[in-house]
């Protein structure tokens, strides 16, 4: 008798347990959060002061992996330790920030959202219209900490992150593309390891010379199939990739510009690297195919984010020289003996007309809205901590993300035992890179950036791996994603 | 008391009649035999006893008590299946024990159930069994330990559904005799239903004849045998069946005695016939006919070596007979045209429309 | 054709092609074997591909997968959640197998055909609507704790249509006169299920539990969705970790995936005769 | 027997059947009256925005566009790719393992072995031999995860291989209810041993081979490990099945689609079971 007794009672639990799920539906609780200014949330700043014991801030993030995630584990602790009110808890919500954003829009259905969220550069008119964001310039207009202000904040970060005059996020973990390349390689075919290619046209001239000497026979560069460097060099010139002003002229992006002659040029550079044989094209769906056409020097140059500087260094660090430049900040498991056979070097991304340029990328870290005031505040409060210079200098030390704040920069190249490694030459080159980011030009604003993303990538595959005319690829990616735009209009609702 | 009586009991699935308004006494400690072809309604009416089967209709009686809605564990009842019906998974002592144990609130203590599956397994010889799996038996041995379970919960009345028909020729013969010893020890009543008339004849105190759902005739075995109720009695019961032949009685004073007139040649009748029909079916017993007579002339189509006896096999007009002869006599030789004497005493007649004895 | 005993040359003929053909079905597990022996970095560095480990051999990718890798609690979450499914829709199978089996009810042959027709809605059809649903009660969110992810990984397998028929198929097959002796007996309903009837049956629900064990263990798309903390993940989503974090070790996802298909496989040399009854049932009669 | 007999029987059995028609109540029919729920109203982006009504012109739309439609087309390429294969494959295997040797159990051991390995197992193991890095088939260019035309190919090549296991076991099963006298009779008729196989042993095992194929079909509708695994859905979306890209849809603002979607692998694999269902029933009547 006992057993069916016990299944039934689980039975029994389970459908009361769903019934009462879903007999409510309707989502009456209209949190009001309008567009306009007058409508932003407020801050509690200091509220969690109030609030009897810790309080718990969970921050979900999705893309930090191996040393940079351990950094911010780090900072984390030592802020947990540092006070007894609050408690930050990081938990990884998704391998990429495609899963974490999944995660983050499902939990808006059970408002179970996290105190903070680190979402990708992308989101940001996503946040403003999700109505699930605190914008930081809130608490930092009526928070009287001085550690709330950042007068030395990198104008193009702050300009990337606000719209309509409203800084959204509060704390940043900044990237830039840059250009890995094989020193040894370089030499080989006669280019200058000290001078890296500073444009496109300068990568092909550089392919075409490795591709003389019979190096890098997967095609001499190596790029993943991601928009970003598309929307670098196109922002890098000024020109813009969807209407009303890249989406920020105070009216949302209804369709794209593709027809402007810096996108056409650069789908260009990709259709002719392929067809002259001198691009490795790897599928955006790959997350570290790309590296190993390097390891395995099937090619020679790869465009990738500043942030893989230390995987990268620790990978190269196979060399024994280069491991004790670089101490115990590399995390690699060689074996003795094994020598990586080149070396690696890191140049400014070339742009299409000049080095550099391009936008912001990385990720953003927002304060959402659905917490009490004391969660809010609390998290708020932690994020202040972060941005302390000290905390950015350990940052970027360990986690390789781009100083965003020049004291810190300052306080970076102040230490000559970073200054002269390996990974802080390169995090200086990368920096250098980013700042000659026009702060007067951020990149677009894109609600379905992450469509936006696709279609773009599937637009290169296309003529990169299939051969297709770029004309064509950009109509189709274009119409698709014009339709996007307009359903992401209307479901805004 | 255990006497088990039907009361003008009807058994329909759906749209068929499976017994039909079947009244019967089977008296206390009697060894009752159902007998019929397949599908006669036997087993039907045995299971109906044993409570596998509502009654539709009428009354079912085990004793004085009425059980048409009785639980089938509730009426003190075993039954033995044709198949032994015995639980693969348990041994042979687990299977002799589980009417033990089945019924929790009626269960004995664990000494008794001991002491009572020794018992049962000591009467069937079964002791050196005890912790084998039925699988593990041979099919007398299986026979035995579903006897055994049958015996162990000491029922007023024991059930049998073709108990031996899944044993070889010998070992029937001999589980036939163990099984009317049995009975005589236990001082219980059986039900026992069969389709063989050999087993039949053999162990009951009566038998039962059923066809189509219908009591046919009731009766002792040599009873049953020397007056079949009806065609179909005279027809199922005896090996080699009852010669038949349809005829006419002949009354009329100038052809002399009375006889049957049939297309083979005359019989003689020692005395006149209680009804005044005209047309019957004559029916004899192959141990009544005589080769070298002169009543009917046949053609020999076979003759079959018993060793003890034989039997030929003759063509009777459009039927088949059986004479039976002694070993010891002249077999007749194939193609053969003899003729055969009748004992008239020994001449059973029927009425072909009612199929009713009438003499 | 198949089964004459050969003669001995062609006998050696046989041998031959039955060793090729077995070298071409292991010659991925081969591989595998091969690059989980082979330091992580050497296998990316490698300049062409090789057959066999690069050297020097490394033996201890199998260990570092649970030192490292922290494989040892996906094997404990996948182990619970597969003993979980498996108990439950064996219990819950034998249940209504019974019901069908031996039981008049009302609307039995509905039910039935409910209960049969949902073999048309496998998780990967409602799988997003599942998922909606859990995450509303809860189960299923980044913040779900051990009692949610397992609850998550389990709900929605504890019952299912197919054990539930093959199962009855097996009572079906239990002769009639059995049932009949054990009414007789005097067992109840539940008396004959629990003493004669599942025990009868047991080769039938042995090979139910067994397939069951494999579909439970083996499982990746509901567990990919319904897990949304790498806490909770089950060993066929851990392999899924492996080699992205760290791409210089490689060989620990190598190991990792041999190590995830031992448990089925020693399942498979145990329990042969069994587990291809089980795959095998609705195939041939 | 009697009415209460019969009340104490129907309140068992519905016990008894309580905890499976829970579980089907609530995670097959409640999700099926969700899915088209959801097809039928678009979720807001916004924080607390409630849905819209959009109805079955928007189910249609989707249906009838381009996405479903590549993913379905990818679906059946799938099939196409790992159904015959592995009924050809499992019939050579259980052909060359069917037969009395010394050792044949180890044999029919390893063939059947890769039962052991699950969709995810086996994808890491092929990763071995197509991945475009470190794979040893990696310049086999029919194999190359790199092409549109290639990838989905290598894909299924595991997929096949993780099914090797199942699909010989089936036609080894079923092989071995081939009455030898039937064989040998044939022989005896003159049948070589090709029209043998043909004329005798496949319309013998066909039912075994139809439920293989069945089974392969359903396998193939649920393919998703290999995919996320090997080829990521790429390149150019060229292996994106149908599954695949239903889980990309989770997102409140996709659910519409997403559900929609989910409708239509519902009709597929509805169709497949009604094809079943008739074959089934058209082989029942002529076994009789």
């Amino acid at each position: 008798m006992a057993r069916p007794t016990k299944i039934l009672s689980a039975a029994l639990l389970a459908t009361a347990l769903l019934a009462a799920s879903c007999g409510g539906g309707d989502d009456t609780d209209g949190t009001a959060s309008g567009n306009g200014d007058s409508n932003l949330p407020t801050c509690p700043v200091d509220a969690f002061k109030k609030a009897s014991g810790r309080t718990e801030v969970v921050m979900w993030e999705g893309s930090y992996v191996g040393r940079n995630n351990a950094a911010l584990h780090a900072i984390a602790d030592a802020y947990n330790l540092s006070q007894n009110k609050v408690t930050v808890r990081v938990e990884k919500q998704g391998a990429t920030y495609d899963e974490l954003r999944r995660n983050y829009e499902q939990a808006m259905n059970g408002k179970n959202l996290p105190a903070i969220v680190a979402g990708e550069d992308t989101w940001t008119q996503f946040m403003v219209d999700s109505g699930t964001a605190l914008p930081a310039s809130q608490c930092i207009k009526v928070d009287k900490d001085p550690r709330a202000k950042m007068a030395d904040l990198l104008p193009s970060v702050a300009a990337a992150y606000t719209v309509d005059g409203v800084q959204w996020p509060g704390s940043f973990a900044v990237s830039t593309p840059v250009l890995y390349y094989n020193r040894t390689a370089f030499a080989n075919a006669g280019l200058d390891p000290d001078k890296p290619p500073a444009t496109l046209a300068e990568v092909k001239a550089a392919a075409e010379k490795l591709k003389a000497a019979k190096l890098g026979t997967s095609g001499p560069l190596v790029m993943k199939m991601d928009p970003w460097f598309i929307e670098h060099a196109v922002t890098g010139v000024g020109e813009t990739v969807v209407n009303n002003d890249n989406g920020r002229d105070g009216k949302r992006a209804t369709a794209t510009t593709f027809d402007n002659p810096a996108v056409k040029e650069t789908f260009a550079f990709l259709a002719d690297m392929k067809k002259a044989g001198l691009l490795n094209a790897v599928s955006n769906s790959k997350l570290i195919d790309h590296y190993l056409a390097v390891a395995t020097q099937g090619s020679d140059m790869l465009f990738e984010t500043s942030a893989a500087i230390t995987l990268i260094a620790g990978v190269v660090a196979g060399n024994l020289d280069l491991k004790k430049e670089l101490g115990d900040t590399v995390d690699v498991n060689i074996p003795a003996g094994f020598k990586v056979p080149f070396e690696v070097g890191v140049g400014v991304y070339p742009g299409l007309k000049a080095p550099g340029k391009g936008q912001i990328g990385g990720s953003a870290w927002y304060i959402t809205t659905t917490g009490s005031d004391a969660v809010q505040s609390a998290a708020w409060d932690f994020l202040k901590y972060f941005n302390q210079v000290d905390n950015q200098v350990k940052w970027t030390r360990e986690g390789s993300y781009l100083p965003v704040r020049d004291k810190a920069q300052q306080e970076l190249e102040a230490d000559p035992s970073w200054a002269g490694s390996l990974i802080g030459r390169w995090i200086t080159t990368a920096y250098n890179g980013m700042k000659t980011l026009n702060a007067d030009f951020p990149g677009p604003l894109i609600g379905p950036y992450d469509v936006f993303r696709e279609d773009v990538a599937q637009a290169m595959e296309s003529v990169t791996l299939q051969g297709t005319d770029p004309a064509a690829a950009l109509k189709t990616a274009g119409s698709s994603i014009t339709a996007a735009l307009k359903k992401y209009n209307d479901t805004n609702f | 008391m255990s006497s088990v009586s039907f009361d003008h009991v009807t058994k329909r699935f759906g749209d068929t009649t499976a017994v039909d308004d079947l009244t019967l006494e089977v008296a206390d400690r009697e060894f009752m035999v159902l007998l019929g072809p397949s599908g006669c309604g036997k087993t039907t009416a045995l299971r109906m006893i044993a409570g596998l089967e509502s009654v539709t209709e009428g009354e079912l009686r085990i004793g004085e008590r009425r059980v048409n809605d009785v639980d089938a564990r509730d009426r003190d009842i075993s039954m033995v299946f044709q198949s032994y019906a015995l639980y693969p998974h348990m041994t042979v002592r687990k299977n002799i024990e589980s009417p033990l144990v089945a019924t929790r609130h009626a269960r004995p203590a664990a000494a008794e159930r001991a002491a009572r599956v020794r018992e049962a397994a000591d009467v069937l010889d079964l002791a050196p069994y005890l912790d084998r799996k039925p699988g593990e038996l041979s099919g007398g041995q299986r026979q035995r330990v579903a006897l055994a379970r049958a015996i162990v919960r000491r029922p007023q009345v024991f059930l049998m559904d073709e108990p031996l028909s899944n044993l070889d020729a010998k070992l029937r013969t001999q589980t036939r005799l163990e099984l009317v010893e049995l009975w005589r020890r236990l001082e219980a009543t059986f039900i026992y239903v069969t389709h063989d008339q050999v087993e039949a004849m053999t162990m009951a105190s009566r038998i039962a004849v059923i066809a189509d759902g219908r009591l046919q005739q009731v009766g002792p075995p040599q009873a049953v045998y020397d007056r079949p109720a009806n065609l179909f009695v005279a027809g199922f019961i005896g090996s080699p069946p009852m010669n038949m032949i349809a005829g006419e009685v002949d009354r009329s004073p100038l052809a002399g005695p009375l006889r049957v007139r049939t297309a083979i040649g005359n019989i003689p009748l020692p005395t006149p016939p209680t009804t005044n029909l005209h047309s019957v079916v004559a029916g004899i017993r192959p141990e009544h006919l005589r080769l070298g007579g002169s009543d009917l002339s046949v053609e020999v189509l076979n003759v079959e070596q018993l060793g003890h006896e034989r039997h030929v096999i003759c063509r009777a007009g459009d039927a088949r007979w059986v004479v039976r002869q002694a070993a010891h006599e002249p077999a007749p030789a194939v193609g053969e045209r003899v003729g055969l004497g009748v004992d008239g005493a020994s001449l059973h007649l029927f009425d072909p429309t009612s199929t009713e004895r009438i003499a | 054709m198949a089964t004459d005993a050969p003669r001995r040359g062609a006998a050696i003929g046989w041998y031959v092609l039955l060793s090729a053909l077995s070298l071409i079905v292991l010659f991925p597990v081969w591989m595998t074997i091969a690059r989980a022996l082979s330091d992580g970095s050497a296998t990316l560095f490698a300049r062409t591909p090789s057959v066999l480990p690069y050297s020097p051999i490394q033996w201890d990718a199998f260990s570092r997968a649970f030192t490292e890798g922290g494989l040892g609690r996906p094997l404990l979450v996948s182990g619970l959640v597969t003993l979980i499914i498996v108990a439950a829709q064996t219990a819950t199978a034998v249940g209504a197998a019974y019901a069908f089996a031996f039981l008049e009810f009302p609307f039995k042959r509905i039910v039935m055909v409910l209960c049969a027709a949902t073999l048309l809605l496998p998780i990967e059809v409602t799988l997003i609507a599942n998922i909606q649903t859990l995450q509303e009660v809860g189960l299923v969110s980044p913040s779900q704790g051990f009692g949610e992810a397992i609850g998550a990984l389990t709900l929605p397998f504890l019952a299912q249509a197919f054990g539930i028929f093959l199962i009855r198929q097996g009572f079906l097959g239990i002769p009639k006169d059995l049932r009949d002796a054990a009414q007789l007996d005097g067992y109840s309903d539940l008396g004959f299920l629990r003493r004669v009837a599942v025990p009868v049956t047991r080769p039938v629900i042995g090979s139910f539990v067994l397939i069951a064990f494999l579909s439970a263990y083996n499982q990746y798309v509901w567990p990919r969705f319904s897990v949304k903390t790498n806490r909770w993940d089950t060993v066929q989503l851990a392999l899924r970790r492996f080699g992205l974090d760290n791409p210089d070790q490689l060989n620990l996802g190598f190991a990792a995936a041999i190590i995830a298909a031992l448990p089925v496989l020693v399942l498979l040399l145990v329990f042969q005769k069994q587990l291809i009854r089980g795959l095998t049932a609705g195939a041939v009669k | 027997m009697g009415k209460r007999r019969n009340v104490r029987q129907w309140a068992l059995a519905y016990a008894l059947l309580l905890p499976s028609l829970v579980v089907f109540a609530v995670f097959a029919y409640l999700p099926l009256y969700r899915l088209v729920h959801f097809s039928l109203y678009q979720q807001s982006s916004r924080l607390g925005g409630g849905e819209r009504y959009v109805g079955f012109g928007a189910v249609w739309d989707v249906l009838s566009g381009e996405r479903f439609l590549q993913g379905t087309w990818i679906t059946i390429k799938f099939l196409i790719f790992t159904v015959p294969a592995g009924i050809a494959l499992g019939v050579l295997l259980a052909m060359a393992a069917h037969r009395r040797l010394k050792g044949i159990k180890i044999f029919q051991t390893i063939f059947s072995s890769t039962v052991a390995s699950s969709v995810a197992v086996s994808s890491v193991v092929f990763l071995t031999l197509v991945n475009e890095q470190i794979g040893l088939l990696r310049n086999v260019s029919w194999l190359s995860l790199k092409s549109p035309n290639s990838a989905l190919f290598a894909a299924a090549l595991s997929s096949v291989w993780q099914n090797l296991g199942l699909t010989f076991v089936i036609v080894l099963a079923a092989l071995q209810t081939v009455p030898e006298e039937l064989l040998e009779a044939a022989h005896l008729d003159g049948y070589g041993a090709v029209r043998r196989f043909f004329r005798v042993v496949v319309p013998l095992i066909s039912p075994a081979l139809f439920f293989l194929a069945i089974v392969l079909v359903v396998y193939g509708f649920q393919a998703y490990a290999q995919i996320e695994l090997i080829t990521g859905g790429g390149p150019l979306r060229s292996t994106e099945t149908l599954l695949y890209r239903i889980t990309k849809l989770q997102k409140n603002t996709d659910l519409q689609v997403g559900a929609s979607m989910s409708l239509g692998l519902f009709g597929l694999t509805f169709l497949v079971a009604l094809v079943q269902f008739r074959l089934l029933e058209r082989r029942v009547t002529y076994g009789n």
